[in-house]
């Protein structure tokens, strides 16, 4: 083990260190360096032309920006959601909350069927919405409605016990020093959970940028306009294109690991910064 | 992490002066009413529309549809692929949450990055990787071959693509959980002259085990519900290598909508029994989470 | 608890195990197909199951693989023990062999009628009452009309229909005559009518809302969801979707000219000749030449080679004027060249009409 | 009155935290809340800031009632005890939190700011986030925010009790300075004895949710009217003593001691006597003492600390050993505590195991009515299992005093008893019997003052009806009464109850005799209670009162014992779930009994 590490009394760390890191390489590791070295079999111009190409960069556009809008719907309704199953008491709440899960539960495929009956224009809420003119199935805004779907879980349970961690005490002094509950929850509350919020954001975000079966279900898949990245995947496999496949692989798989390093980075920096205090 | 409020809490949110307005009762109204909608649209009308769709032709073809053998044979490949991934994920999720949570070292960023990436990862990556590996092109395809293994099209694939999938559910439940409840009682059962997995037994298990056991029961209704994945390195040999959630697909592609569902409300179910077994453990206990 | 945990593990363990099948002297065959030959091959593999234990008094089971021709394809490139394909596109089959070194160079000689033992074509599905009047190829880009069809790039079955309406097209431009196509003297024409034909294509998908990857997707979206006034499919498809999702929804229109869908039959010589299963693969796939085999396959909608089985079924399936890949195109791997591969036309038509739809 | 708390009552979930608080806090007045923790003084405080509600009584700010006022309306300055800052802004950020909610101009802010800072000594310090500051920088930082908004209460919920002792005497220097500077009245919430002492102008003593008594410091820990009190500020011994008309008796040893007052008229009776460690002197024999002897004692352990010289001294029980309230449930544990300064070490020297005559420089006698119980039963075994009895137990533990146990066959059938008993002391207890009107009467008639009826299933009470016969029995009643709630966590009911054929005019004269008993019960006990007036017959009101909810208590005040006979004999007949309790002065006695609650005597030095 040449990682250094600060001393302490407890074992196990050479063993579970170890079990860890051989379960990450064998499982995670050594499969993904075989993406990135099918990708670095073609040469550097292939492999731009591949990841620059129009219709790729057009689908990063879309499902990034669609993860991107709905890890935000997610960051504003989820916190809404914890917020309200943290600090309400009314009936059926503990149901609600055990329900928060069933997008992590659902298979894909069928929470992307269910959507699209439920959002297709002769579907119960897709048949409302159309009258005002909205429509969700097959456009972008049916991508959004599923990745919101696949992401809530992510964001709901990253607020929720940061929410019952604010301390009453913050709350409290903010009241007695004058200040009305809006204010209370700009200048404290959200300040507080904001970490907690952006793991959730970061990871709906992350999950989304990859989703694909409950995607292409809703989405209409017309390039250019609601075809993802992991369609265009699936298309270069189909056409045995594994290099390009791998290549596009490669760029998601790059963005998505510098995003989860960052928010990783920020987390530890942050609880440093809290550890420090409690000296 | 179903915790919810403490009744002393809200009790005495209630009472305080100021508190029994008409505007905070407004707002709770409010709160309580968007939450509801919001998830109502979101979550709850795919869930009912997959119980109507399940149920349409009345409960008696909904439960025939479990006795088609093809049927019988996906749940049972979930079932093994899940009771194999499962226990593997939850060792490697208590032993990094151990050695994250317990010791600091150089790295242990990238580590907990690492962790977290197959949630990044789009699952049809996830499974492409396994393809270029043990695919009889890839780099021990042939190796492979020669030997008369098989992997991809074959169980081995499914349980690898899942185990890389649903990773870093129990690691990530319990890493914040250990981080918080902190080194001292481990470091006591220590000094009291515990060895470590005695330690681990008695003193940290006990702890953690609520957090554990929602991890795993998270890290479950992945491994069940996984399609991407699992879509990519299966083969889709009925009654062989489909998984529930491939099943799903095949039925709703012969216009089977009522088989479909049913498996998928049989998914639904299976993770809904889970939490509610959770909730009831954690009422019986008195325990709330964090 | 921990207990339980263990108990539950080895009891699943132990179904897993007891499930395996224990009857020894049998063969098992691996049939990797498309989507829409669920229905048909599941009959058609319990009649040769019958008949193999007949003629040889060997047990034979098949497994059967669905799903997009091209990933099918894929995946017995990437090792999926395929005995026998039966693939919507001979170009599927020819990667399998181009890039898989699988089966031999000619195995499209190996059966009868170029190894495609049944056929189709490519037809409308229009909503009950033909609201829209659709009777033909250009009602399809008439202003008001929305087109489903799914993702040529994805899907073998949008493939047949992608070349289907552009043979259509060709054939206006030729005025019907084939023949102009390898006469050097009608080159102009031919360069016109090629152009007009890509113009039309293109023009019929600008009227289309949603690519689904697959026929079986498209038809759930068309019928399902209720979206698009017609559906480009398979007859055989087309035929399955009356059939199952009731004849009061949707109807079939039959365009005046068509292509002949032709999804080809194969052995995987490798699999075969290590499994040790030549022979019966190849019966198998013989015996869908056979009258059984006909008939089975007339039952599930596809137009039987065999003309008197076809006699039979002649109300199902009217006739039309049909062209052949082979005839148009010049064979499938020059058909993918210059329409399907990466930056060949389909996908430079759709960049084109982006910036057209852009302006 | 800056503050002003009438009759603040705070229920959680069934059990009462704060129970009938009264209080009243002066402008500029530094007054300490002191109690063990759960005893409610943070929830009172919660209460004065707003930040909880109350279910009953009213609060008033600087003569203006607040009750129904939100925290942010109330204008109180609040200190956590986990300060409770801002953790994400710096420590200017902090101060100027009020100053910006009020919208108040830049350049006055950081005047301000400056200012408070410069008043905690944190000049400079502006720019730090509270994560860099330690942990008594960062109290200093959260009493400056709480001033930040010029609150005229200065509210802290033990500010200290997560700082070091060194850091905690500064600060507590700090704020008292800052207290006098500002002038502002001020509430601190400590369980802290020592830190009551160093800070407060008063002492409010809190404990079970009911404050029990407040005063200077000086004179709280010289004369507690409580055992509470007694034992809670500093060290205390308890010792039953009995007094008679003639003076304070140990066991069988009279104290030579003159006292201010008599207690409860002349009547001899036992009552419990306050015994300072600082104020018992040893002595190697009985004649070279220079004050009281009350007992010889063997010296069981010392402890040096300094300045002082702790020991535990065991009682000796020869014949007129003295008897500690309190025997922990061991018989044999009779130990008082002693401290000694260098110079009496010096004069003299003790060592282990030597035998020690004990005197006593100065006792303090607790006006409580109640001293002692002793269960009453026909035979021994029957006693003793009365004295198990978990309720009785319990309040015996709580107020650290013991049970004793009387056999007595009369008991069987007092009716035909001649048996004339001397000496009962303190409450005397008996089981639950159809009979038991009849034992009752017996005792009393013997001389017992109080009689406790207990059934086997009662348990501690959430509501005590307090009532008396005529009106000659008030103020013994609501000594016990007020004695016995201090012990226990529930409300206090006073039940008057007027015959239902009672005329119009005579009407007001009831409501009036119960708001005379209910400010007589606060003035003279610091009891506070409910009052309710009712219509009929005393018993059979006081039945349907009983029957209407489970786990209640009820005090009968009587004067004359053929009235208990007549009036409420019924009461007592029938199966019970309630404990009852009769508490009986001869209206002959009543006179005396003038003094109760102003009786803190002191016993010179002879």
């Amino acid at each position: 083990m040449n990682a250094v590490r600060a001393p302490s009394i407890l074992p196990g760390f050479g063993m579970t260190l170890g079990f860890s890191t051989f379960f990450l390489c064998a499982i995670v590791l050594i499969p993904l360096a075989a993406l990135v070295m099918r990708t670095a079999t073609m040469g550097w111009e292939e492999f731009l032309a591949i990841v620059l190409d129009e219709r790729a960069v057009a689908s990063y556009r879309l499902s990034f920006g669609a993860a991107l809008l709905a890890a935000f719907i997610n960051s504003v309704f989820g916190f809404v959601v914890a917020w309200t199953l943290v600090r309400y008491e009314f009936p059926g709440r503990k149901l609600i909350d055990a329900f928060i899960d069933m997008p992590f539960a659902l298979p894909t495929a069928v929470s992307g069927i269910a959507l699209t009956a439920v959002f297709a224009e002769n579907g119960p809420l897709g048949q409302l919405l159309a009258a005002y003119g909205i429509r969700v199935a097959y456009t972008w805004v049916g991508i959004v409605v599923a990745l919101t779907l696949i992401g809530l879980p992510f964001v709901v349970r990253s607020v929720q016990p940061a929410l019952l961690e604010v301390q009453r005490d913050l709350e409290d002094a903010a009241e007695t020093l004058g200040a009305g509950r809006f204010y209370t929850f700009r200048r404290i509350i959200l300040p507080t959970v904001l970490p907690a919020l952006l793991t959730g954001f970061t990871m709906a975000f992350a999950r989304g940028v990859g989703e694909y079966g409950s995607v292409i279900f809703i989405a209409g898949n017309l390039p250019f306009e609601t075809e993802i990245t992991p369609l265009l995947i699936v298309i270069k496999l189909e056409e045995f294109d594994y290099a390009g496949a791998a290549a596009l692989g490669f760029i998601m798989l790059v963005i998505s690991f510098v995003m989860l390093l960052s928010i990783n980075l920020l987390q530890a920096w942050g609880r440093r910064r809290m550890v420090a205090a409690g000296r | 992490m179903a915790g919810g409020p403490s009744k002393a809490l809200l009790a005495e949110l209630a009472t305080r002066p100021g508190r029994d307005t008409l505007a905070s009762t407004a707002t709770k109204g409010a709160f309580i009413a968007v939450s509801l909608l919001f998830l109502a649209a979101l979550l709850f009308a795919p869930l009912v529309m997959v119980f109507a769709t399940a149920l349409s032709k009345g409960v008696l073809p909904y439960l025939q549809s479990f006795q088609d053998a093809d049927t019988v044979a996906a749940i049972r490949l979930t079932l093994v692929t899940a009771a194999i991934v499962v226990p593997l994920n939850t060792v490697f999720g208590i032993a990094a949450a151990w050695a994250i949570a317990k010791f600091e070292f150089r790295g242990k960023s990238v580590l907990i990055t690492l962790i977290d990436l197959p949630i990044a990862v789009s699952p049809v990556i996830a499974g492409l990787i396994y393809v270029l590996l043990f695919g009889i092109q890839g780099w021990f395809g042939l190796w492979l071959q020669e030997h008369n293994f098989s992997i991809i099209f074959a169980l081995p694939g499914i349980v690898i693509a899942t185990l890389f999938v649903t990773l870093p559910y129990v690691a990530r439940e319990l890493i914040p959980l250990m981080q918080q409840l902190g080194n001292d009682e481990e470091e006591a059962a220590i000094t009291l002259g515990a060895g470590g997995l005695m330690t681990f037994f008695r003193v940290t298990l006990p702890k953690i085990r609520w957090g554990l056991v929602y991890g795993v029961i998270l890290c479950n209704a992945r491994a069940m519900g996984e399609f991407g994945a699992v879509s990519v390195v299966s083969g889709h040999i009925r009654g062989l290598t489909t998984t529930m959630p491939l099943h799903v697909e095949i039925l709703y592609n012969e216009y089977n909508f009522v088989g479909a569902f049913a498996v998928a409300s049989l998914l639904t179910l299976l993770a809904v029994l889970t939490l509610v077994i959770k909730t009831l453990v954690e009422w019986r206990t008195g325990y709330r989470k964090r | 608890m921990r207990t339980a945990a263990v108990l539950a593990m080895l009891a699943l363990a132990c179904l897993a195990g007891c499930s395996t099948d224990d009857q020894g002297a049998r063969v098992e065959l691996l049939n990797v197909s498309y989507d829409p030959t669920r229905e048909l091959y599941r009959e058609f593999n319990d009649a040769f199951a019958r008949e193999w234990r007949e003629r040889a008094g060997e047990t034979v089971r098949i497994k059967q693989s669905h799903g997009g021709s091209g990933s099918q394809a894929r995946a017995v490139i990437d090792g999926l023990a395929a005995d026998v394909v039966t693939l919507a596109l001979a170009y599927d089959i020819n990667s399998i062999q181009e890039r898989g070194k699988r089966l031999g160079a000619h195995w499209q000689s190996r059966f009868p009628y170029n190894s495609a033992p049944y056929t189709s074509t490519i037809v409308f599905l229009v909503r009950h009452g033909n609201p829209r009047g659709i009777r033909d190829w250009p009602d399809l880009v008439r202003p008001d009309v929305t087109v489903v069809t799914p993702n040529p790039k994805t899907s073998g079955g949008a493939r047949w229909n992608y070349l289907a309406a552009w043979g259509y097209a060709l054939h206006r431009g030729l005025d019907g005559d084939w023949s102009k196509l390898d006469d050097p003297a009608a080159e102009a024409q031919v360069a016109a009518a090629r152009e007009a034909a890509a113009r039309f294509v293109a023009e019929i998908y600008r009227h289309v809302p949603v690519l689904d990857s697959g026929a079986r997707g498209s038809t759930n979206t068309f019928v399902q969801r209720g979206v698009g006034d017609v559906l480009i499919t398979w007859e055989n498809e087309a035929l399955l979707a009356i059939e199952s999702l009731g004849p009061n929804q949707v109807e079939i229109v039959v365009p005046s000219v068509s292509i002949l869908a032709e999804p080809p039959v194969a052995v995987v010589d490798t699999v075969v000749d290590r499994k040790g299963t030549r022979q019966v693969a190849e019966a198998y796939l013989q015996h869908l030449y056979s009258p059984e085999g006909q008939r089975i396959a007339a039952r599930h909608h596809f137009r039987p080679r065999d003309p008197e089985v076809l006699a039979e079924h002649r109300a199902k399936f009217p006739e039309l004027e049909l062209f052949t890949v082979g005839e148009v195109f010049g064979g499938w791997n020059r058909a993918h060249e210059e329409h399907f591969a990466e930056n060949a036309l389909f996908d430079r038509m759709l960049r084109a009409s982006r910036r057209a739809g852009a302006r | 009155m800056s503050i002003t708390l009438d009759q603040v009552t705070k229920r959680y979930e069934g059990s009462t935290v704060v129970n009938d608080v009264s209080l009243e806090v002066g402008e500029g007045e530094f007054f300490v809340l002191l109690g063990p923790s759960g005893s409610g003084k943070s929830t009172l405080l919660r209460a004065i800031a707003g930040l909880t509600g109350v279910d009953h009584g009213r609060i008033a700010l600087h003569n203006q009632d607040v009750t129904h006022l939100s925290a942010r309306e109330r204008g109180v300055g609040l200190v956590f005890q986990n300060y409770a800052l801002f953790r994400h802004m710096t420590v200017a950020d902090n101060i100027e939190f009020a100053l910006r909610v009020r919208r108040m101009r830049r350049a006055e802010r950081i005047a301000r700011r400056k200012e408070l800072l410069r008043l905690v000594a944190l000049e400079g310090m502006d720019d730090r986030l509270p994560t860099q500051l330690s942990g008594g920088q960062q109290q200093r930082v959260a009493v400056a925010r709480a001033l930040a908004h010029k609150p005229q209460v200065l509210l802290l919920d033990e500010p200290f009790g997560a700082l070091d002792a060194k850091i905690r005497e500064e600060l507590r220097r700090t704020i008292r300075q800052v207290q006098r500077e500002l002038k502002i009245t001020t509430v601190l919430v400590t369980h802290d004895q020592e830190e009551a002492f160093a800070l407060a102008d008063r002492i409010g003593v809190m404990n079970l949710g009911r404050l029990l008594e407040t005063g200077r410091p000086d004179e709280l820990y010289a004369r507690p009217a409580t055992r509470f009190v007694a034992t809670f500020l500093g060290a205390a011994n308890l010792l039953l003593a009995r007094q008679t008309p003639q003076g304070i008796h140990f066991g069988a040893m009279p104290v030579n001691a003159r006292l201010a007052e008599r207690l409860d008229g002349g009547r001899s009776h036992e009552v419990v006597a306050v015994l300072r460690p600082e104020e018992i002197e040893l002595a190697p024999t009985r004649d070279t003492l220079k004050t009281n002897y009350i007992a010889q004692g063997v010296v069981e352990e010392t402890i040096f600390t300094g300045a002082l010289e702790r020991m535990r001294v065991r009682l000796d029980h020869g014949s007129t050993g003295a008897q500690l309230a309190a025997t922990d449930g061991n018989a044999g544990a009779s130990i008082i505590e002693v401290t000694r300064t260098q110079h009496e070490h010096r004069t003299f020297p003790v060592s282990l195991g030597q035998a020690v005559a004990i005197g006593v420089r100065r006792i303090h006698v607790l006006p409580t009515p109640l001293s002692s119980y002793t269960a009453w039963a026909p035979d021994a075994a029957a006693a003793a299992r009365l004295a198990e009895h978990p309720f009785l137990a319990e309040l015996a533990a709580r107020m650290k005093t013991r049970i004793a146990c009387r056999p007595e066959p009369a008991l069987d059938n007092p009716i035909d008893s001649d048996v004339q008993l001397d000496n009962i002391s303190g409450v005397a207890v008996i089981e639950a019997h159809p009979e038991a009107i009849d034992r009752i009467e017996w005792l009393l008639h013997n001389g017992a003052g109080e009689v406790m009826v207990l059934p086997p299933l009662a348990g501690a009470p959430h509501r005590v009806l307090i009532h008396w016969a005529d009106d000659s029995a008030r103020r013994s009643t609501l000594a016990v009464a007020a004695s016995l709630l201090r012990h226990v966590t529930a409300e206090a009911v006073y039940l008057g109850i007027l015959p239902q054929n009672v005329s119009d005019t005579q009407r007001p004269m009831g409501v009036r005799s119960l708001l005379d008993a209910r400010s007589e019960a606060q003035a003279v006990h610091g009891l506070d209670m409910r009052t309710e007036l009712r219509f009929g017959v005393a018993a059979e009101e006081l039945r349907r009162q009983l029957e209407d909810a489970p786990e209640q208590m009820l005090i009968l005040g009587i004067s004359d014992l053929d009235a208990l006979h007549e009036g409420y004999g019924p009461l007592f007949a029938g199966a019970t779930r309630h404990a009852m309790m009769v508490v009986y002065r001869p209206a002959g006695e009543a006179a005396g009994q003038q003094l109760i609650g102003e009786e803190r005597l002191a016993m010179s030095e002879s």
